[in-house]
């Protein structure tokens, strides 16, 4: 009888699970999960903005030419043995390691070593408006284009197979710090051939070939990534023998996940105070530089209207947010820049919670009787941000005390998210922005400045003149006291404008099982698997 | 038998007919320009939708664009996703060997599970067993899915740390995607950890199904017990009896067949049930499945995804549908010469 | 010697919150060799007294008797399964409507060979197979069915009434009875169908020499086949002798009634007069008269008629009734 | 001649009354009818009834334990939530927006449903072989994908949903109308009422509606039921009402992240669900067993 079958099979199947042998341990052993909060966009860190991505990308599959010091922040050398700098601060020349190997995978057998050829590569692509890999599949290159990259680059020159030249129009003091920040990774000159003549140039962005530890072995949408060492990394060799980014969204699926074992590392953990209480679990903390913000569409009535604006940002209570969403953990924002960096400015008047003036302001702004609003919560954790959709609930409640009825938005895709807000369809959104850098312009430039609005990370669609102008000024001296001078008077310019409202800067937090050991967070950008290894 | 085969096949045309119908007119009802919906791209350039109106023959009459509709779904082009901007069709290809393999488990285990225990009330017919049984049903059919699988995952896998919660398979292992249904791809697969995945992949499938699994199971007490008091009530038991034969004999020979025959009847109707309560615990679960994509589809504004996942899902149950009452007319003399199909 | 002797076997409805009697102390017994005919309107209580004997009431039917002997035998003082294994050894039954009493699911050859008694069989286990087909075509033939071939592969809706009732007929042969119960064979069948199946159970009665309990609500049809009648009434034992005593010289009232109501038993009606009946019709289960149940519809009731009355025997011809009709006769 | 009464007067309740006779016999279904009753109330009388308001956040008590815990407040007897409101006064709420609105969405559903089932039951020929097949379409597709599919087409709101959830009940209620009726009209007792000359309508109205009613309350318990569990499951998939609306769904999905720091977020909006659940099924299933008794008897 086929029902005997069926029981029978599904006995011996139970018996298979129950008598689980120990050579899967040996598997795991050698491979570390790590849960991120979702998807990358790109496999190519030029293109994309967000953390989920250059989290999943960057340090894994690339090598930029300087990289940051973990421990004071200065910049070192990576794919650049040395470089100089002239005084007028615009040529840079940068003397290239040789013998660095880039991946070979199923779909690309490098013939060569990393030489100059890739640096032009990598970056003409984006300066070179006619280059074939300029805008395949429509890309933009969103880093870049805050900072202005292509009117600041005159050229990149290759002296030799292992020297290359940057010529700038003027001098920009945060140019190395941009270089050795997660976006300016080196992609293979050799491989955009290969692909070129086979007409497939969008696989450039999608089967990602670089120089950093792991390759790409296996992505599936939605789902997960599998990484496999690079076996002639040029730098120490990686301890593990797979590296999977196991897409979980879900907060709370991401703890489960922890908590049965199912991951070994996972990202942005809720119920922290919980995780410390597991003596097989570790919490770690890194003070990232990064802030969370409430960003207006200055295009989109009724925020085109600073009154509105500033009467919102009397309204919310910030206090109480700290206390509820970041657990008491996080400093409030007096403005955009957080305490730790140099150009922070203590004298700057803070903002002061207070119902009574934001009903006058609405009143004068002429919305006596208040308005409809919807507030578009980012759907994943950050740092900055660690529950956008509580936080917006809390504004919710704020702002209803001046008669505002807000909507929330959220459940979009992170990427779609992020896409539909650049693209303006948002009110207002809780976003926030980590620094790539230590340069207190990588805070500015890319969340406030013109060239950024719209198409950059620059969401509030906010532009300033006078302030661009001041972030220009303090780019092109390298004096830190004329430089601070500068950006105190721009974040003055924030302060009476409003474009967004700062609310908390945070320490980014990861959770992780105790067999796994190394350094994973800097302080700077996204997480790093280089040096991880597992008992 | 051909008469009904021809019954069914006509039933089962008519019936995709009008589900092409619906989802047809979707195109319509969805807000938004049906071309952008079609393009995949939340910005479109005019070009992609010159080709797109030209494809899908935008500017004709009602009947030619469903007809180029149609033509379009039998050619197995459902779209673009708004979303991964990937063909919908590859995606479902991907997902739905995942969701058929859930709700296929989760319905043997209703069924090999449910039927039984019902027959047991019905044999005990008014006394304490029946009782408890008819008790836990009630809870079994009123528990809400969602929370059922949270409580799940809270004791299984969190406390009592026995079964994983989430996912077809742990990441380790690396199974080359075949057929799509986890467990084929692992036999077929030469990996040197076959049988670790294999029991790795029947583990992380107890949970969810047996979620899935247990409103319909308790169903199918239901049923099975009904159906079971039917049959011992009719006049072939009685004769049955007074020829002389024991009570199992009876049960065995004769009412466990009748009753189930009744049963499986109710399969069909049940399994739409059983999806809805796939596609909730698939996200839950993190089940790479059609549910979870399609719910996911509504997050992101993707219509033409929704429309795809609608179209592929009805019909799939539909076709389940169908194949259970071939079963039934397989194990039923009375229904296969009918000739009016029930 | 009496084949089945039963005293006062009552069978109680045990229903929530009261139970009905619904057959009170009848009395039945059979010889060998005898056609008797069980009489009486639809829900008498006949069907009910027949799967009492044959073991077939569910819980809900509690049964008690005085006294209940087969062939000597006291099958009170039995276990339940030694009653059952000594009843369906000797004793089959055929029950109203044949096609509903037929697995639908199971061919009529596989019913058949299940039927049929392992210990009719030798041989080893697997010659018993094709033994039981044997002997289930046999058994086909035995009630006349000739084309046995197609009958078999057949399932029972494939098949008329009539011929399932042979089946059914034939399966109750199968363990070679010596009684045979036939509950109203021949209910909803064609006129000239009821002919052939009840010449099929005089035939067996002869040449097998096999006692029947012919049970029927036609008083009139059942004369012909058969050597004795028991009448009931509403659960009630009402009156037992010969045929010819029970068509002749009816003593109870609701026996006289049966027959006048039938134009042929009526010889002496003239043309176009009205046939007599009682007035009223059968109580429900739920409200029984006490005493007598014919009481409120009985022509010649009297004050008396409120208590049961107690069985008199002329003769063998015995009558339930305070106020017999012996004396006008 | 004047005849005595042998047989005791009997007395023939209606139909309805002999069932409730019937229902009120078993003690766990008036225990569900009792509940149900309680939840009935409870979904009209919630707002003047919570203790606190279900919106406001009070940020001194957030993540307040039930009152039985040993860190809970008696203020709060089943703890707050995230924002520091009052999990009591938030399911009582919820109650009448699960609950109550359910009920709505089943009462909605039934007469437009009743209303196409009776007259399609009275068409005949091509439309309602059409019509047959649409409903058996729309039967296969499930419940809860054809109320997503309508919720995608509507928009997401608590609105949209109660209206996706009616389509999705209404062809329920058609086809056990249209069955009921058509099973019904083959009976003798409709046959001679219409050689007595009446019209389909006061057939309709007069001989067939009594005798279906039972059956159609029964199904709007199991429609009770499935609406409960769809509004919920649309809410926890946040498809269904809005933010700050404390529906029992929608509670559960808020409380997913706070699972593992305060579990009652989840535990008390799922318990809640499923006793409303549970009383409607006893309700239900009570009608069952007393429609079954009564036309045994």
């Amino acid at each position: 009888m086929n029902k005997g079958q069926l029981i029978l099979s599904l006995i011996v199947t139970v018996l298979l699970v129950s008598c689980d042998s120990g050579n899967s341990t040996s598997l795991s052993a050698k491979s570390i999960i790590y849960c991120s909060e979702g998807s990358p966009a790109s496999f190519n860190p030029q293109t994309i903005t967000s953390g989920t991505s250059i989290d999943a990308t960057s340090n894994q599959l690339y090598d930029r030419l300087l990289s940051f010091n973990p421990g004071d922040n200065d910049i070192k050398p990576a794919l650049a043995k040395s470089w100089h700098v002239t005084r007028d601060g615009k040529m840079i020349t940068f003397y290239l390691r040789k013998n660095v190997e880039f991946h070979q995978t199923e779909y690309f057998t490098p013939t060569r070593t990393f030489n100059a050829d890739d640096v032009l590569f990598s970056f003409n692509r984006i300066l070179d408006q006619n280059h074939e890999f300029n805008s395949v599949a429509g890309v933009q290159y969103p880093f870049f284009q805050s900072v202005n990259f292509s009117s600041l680059v005159y050229e990149v020159e290759k002296i030799n197979e292992y020297t290359v030249r940057f010529k700038l129009n003027h001098s920009d003091s945060s140019f190395l710090s941009n270089l050795a920040s997660d976006y300016s990774v080196i992609i293979s000159a050799e491989y955009g051939k290969q692909l070129s003549q086979i007409n497939l140039h969008h696989n450039i962005d999608l089967l990602p070939i670089g120089t950093g530890p792991f390759k790409l072995k296996e992505y599936r949408a939605g789902s997960f990534i599998r990484y496999y060492p690079h076996e002639n990394y040029w730098r120490e060799k990686v301890k593990i023998e797979q590296l999977i980014f196991d897409i979980t969204p879900s907060n709370t699926s991401r703890l489960t996940k922890l908590l049965t074992g199912a991951c070994d590392v996972i990202a942005y953990p809720i119920a922290t105070e919980q995780i410390q209480k597991y003596s097989n679990l570790t919490l770690d903390a890194v003070t990232s530089l990064n802030v969370g913000y409430l960003g207006f569409n200055t295009q989109k009535p009724p925020f085109d209207n600073k009154l509105v604006r500033k009467a919102i940002a009397f309204a919310i209570n910030k206090k109480a947010i700290i206390e509820t969403i970041y657990a008491g953990k996080a400093d409030m924002a007096k403005s955009i820049l957080p305490k730790s960096s140099w150009a922070y400015d203590d004298s700057a008047s803070e903002q002061v919670y207070s119902v009574e003036t934001a009903r006058i302001l609405l009143h004068e702004a002429g919305y006596p009787n208040g308005f409809t609003m919807n507030i578009w919560a980012m759907p994943v954790q950050r740092a900055y941000n660690p529950d956008a959709l509580t936080m917006a609930k809390l504004i919710q409640a704020d702002l209803q005390k001046i008669g505002i009825t807000v909507k929330i938005i959220s459940g979009y895709e992170w990427e779609v998210f992020l896409n539909m807000v650049r693209l303006g369809e948002h009110q207002s959104v809780l976003l926030g922005w980590s620094a790539d850098h230590p340069d207190p312009d990588n805070f500015l430039t890319p969340i406030l400045s013109c060239d950024s609005a719209g198409k950059g990370s620059n969401n509030t669609q906010w532009c300033n003149k006078d302030f661009d102008q001041l972030l220009k000024d303090a780019l092109q001296t390298a004096n830190i006291n004329q430089r601070k001078k500068y950006y105190a008077q721009a974040l003055a310019i924030v302060a009476e404008e409003v474009p967004l409202l700062p609310i908390a800067h945070s320490k980014r937090y990861q959770a992780r099982s105790t067999d796994v050991k190394g350094k994973l967070l800097n302080a700077f950008g996204g997480i790093d698997f280089r040096k991880v290894s597992k008992n | 038998m051909l008469t009904f085969t021809l019954r069914r096949i006509n039933l089962l045309l008519i019936t995709i007919f009008l589900l092409t119908l619906v989802s047809f007119s979707l195109n319509f009802l969805f807000p938004g320009d049906p071309l952008v919906n079609l393009s995949g791209r939340i910005n479109p350039t005019p070009e992609q939708l010159l080709i797109l109106s030209e494809q899908y023959q935008h500017n004709a009459n009602f009947f030619i664009q469903y007809w180029t509709y149609l033509q379009h779904i039998f050619k197995g082009e459902l779209g673009v996703s708004m979303a991964s901007r990937l063909p919908i069709n590859s995606e479902i290809i991907n997902l739905l060997p995942a969701t058929i393999e859930l709700s296929m488990t989760a319905l043997i285990i209703a069924m090999c599970i449910g039927i039984p225990i019902g027959f047991i009330a019905a044999i005990n017919h008014k006394k304490i067993t029946d009782n408890i049984i008819l008790t836990i049903a009630m809870l079994g059919y009123s528990v809400p899915v969602f929370w059922l699988a949270l409580v799940a995952i809270l004791v299984f896998s969190i406390q009592l740390n026995w079964l994983p919660s989430a996912g077809q398979i742990s990441l380790l292992y690396e199974i080359k995607h075949v057929t799509g249904i986890q467990f084929i791809d692992i036999l077929l697969s030469d990996s040197e950890y076959k049988w670790q995945a294999f029991q790795n992949a029947s583990s992380h499938i107890i949970l969810p199904a047996c979620v899935v699994a247990l409103a319909p199971g308790t169903l199918f007490i239901r049923l099975a017990r009904t159906a079971m008091l039917d049959v011992l009530e009719t006049g072939y038991i009685r004769a049955a009896k007074a020829k002389g034969l024991s009570f199992t004999q009876i049960i065995y020979r004769h009412a466990i067949r009748n009753a189930l025959i009744n049963v499986i009847r109710h399969v069909g109707l049940q399994f739409a049930n059983l999806m809805t309560l796939a596609m909730v615990t698939e996200v839950i679960f993190n089940w790479p499945g059609i549910g979870r994509w399609l719910i996911e589809s509504i997050y992101q504004r993707d219509y033409t995804a929704i429309q795809a996942g609608l179209l592929v899902l009805s019909s799939f149950i539909f076709i389940v549908h169908i194949l259970t009452d071939f079963i039934y007319a397989a194990l039923n003399p009375l229904a296969r010469d009918s000739k009016h199909g029930t | 010697m009496n084949l089945l002797d039963i005293r006062n076997l009552s069978i109680e409805l045990q229903t929530t919150n009261k139970s009905i009697l619904a057959v009170d102390h009848v009395s039945l017994s059979m010889k060998e060799g005898e056609v008797r005919g069980l009489v009486g309107e639809s829900g008498s209580g006949k069907s009910l007294l027949a799967q009492a004997i044959i073991g077939v009431l569910d819980e809900r039917w509690h049964v008690h008797a005085d006294r209940f002997h087969w062939r000597g035998k006291d099958l009170l003082r039995l276990s339940p399964e030694e009653r059952k294994s000594i009843i369906s050894q000797d004793v089959a039954m055929i029950f109203q409507e044949p096609m509903s009493c037929l697995d639908p699911t199971t061919t009529i050859g596989e019913q058949l060979a299940e039927a049929v008694d392992t210990e009719q069989l030798s041989g080893y286990f697997w010659q018993k197979n094709q033994q039981r087909k044997s002997a289930a075509i046999k058994l086909l033939h035995k009630v006349g069915i000739k084309h046995h071939d197609q009958c078999i592969k057949s399932y029972p809706h494939q098949l008329t009434e009539a011929l399932c009732q042979r089946v059914m007929i034939a399966m109750a042969l199968a363990k070679r009875p010596m009684l045979l119960i036939a509950d109203e064979p021949t209910a909803a069948m064609e006129t000239t169908n009821q002919g052939q199946i009840f010449r099929l159970l005089a035939s067996l009665n002869q040449l097998k020499n096999m006692s029947i309990l012919l049970i029927s609500h036609d008083l009139e049809n059942v004369t012909h086949w058969t050597n004795n009648i028991t009448v009931m009434y509403s659960g009630q034992f009402v009156e037992a002798g010969t045929t010819k005593q029970i068509f002749t010289e009816p003593y109870h009232p609701y026996t006289r009634a049966l027959l006048d109501s039938s134009p042929k038993a009526n010889i002496e009606l003239s043309a176009k007069s009205r046939l007599t009946t009682l007035p009223g019709s059968i109580p429900i289960l739920q409200h029984l008269p006490i005493g007598c149940r014919l009481g409120p519809r009985c022509p010649r009731a009297q004050q008396a008629c409120v208590k049961a009355p107690k069985v008199i025997n002329y003769h063998g011809h015995q009558v339930s009734c305070h106020f017999s009709l012996k004396d006008t006769y | 001649m004047a005849r005595n009464r042998i047989y005791q007067e009997e007395e023939f309740p209606s139909p309805l009354v002999q069932s409730w006779h019937y229902f009120r016999q078993n003690k766990v279904v008036m225990f569900g009818f009792g509940s149900f009753v309680f939840l009935f109330l409870l979904a009209i009388f919630s707002p003047v009834l919570t203790p606190y308001s279900s919106f406001e956040n009070n940020l001194d008590h957030l993540l307040v334990p039930p009152a039985w815990d040993v860190n809970g407040d008696v203020s709060f007897l089943l703890g707050t939530d995230n924002l520091g409101r009052d999990m009591l006064s938030r399911l009582m709420h919820g109650a009448s927006l699960t609950f109550g609105l359910s009920f709505v969405v089943v009462i909605i559903s039934l007469l437009i449903g009743v209303f196409i089932g009776s007259i399609s039951a009275l068409t005949t020929g091509i439309k309602s072989i059409f019509l047959n097949h649409f409903l058996d379409v729309i039967l296969s597709i499930p419940s809860l994908l054809l109320a997503i599919i309508i919720v995608a087409i509507l928009g997401p709101g608590l609105g949209n949903t109660l209206w996706a959830i009616v389509l999705v009940l209404i062809p329920q209620f058609v086809h056990i109308t249209k069955n009921a009726v058509k099973d019904e009209f083959s009976k003798d007792y409709v046959l001679a009422s219409r050689l007595d000359g009446a019209n389909s309508f006061r057939i309709l109205s007069y001989s067939i509606f009594p005798n279906i009613i039972e059956k159609i309350i029964r199904q709007a318990t199991l429609a009770q039921s499935a609406a409960i569990l769809d509004i919920a499951a649309l809410g926890f998939l946040g498809l269904g009402a809005p933010i700050p609306l404390p529906e029992w769904g929608a509670m559960l999905s808020n409380g997913l992240d706070l699972f593992y720091i305060a579990p009652w977020t989840v535990y008390l909006p799922g318990l809640a669900i499923l006793f409303s659940v549970v009383a409607t099924n006893l309700v239900g299933e009570g009608m069952r067993h007393a429609l079954k008794q009564s036309k045994e008897n």
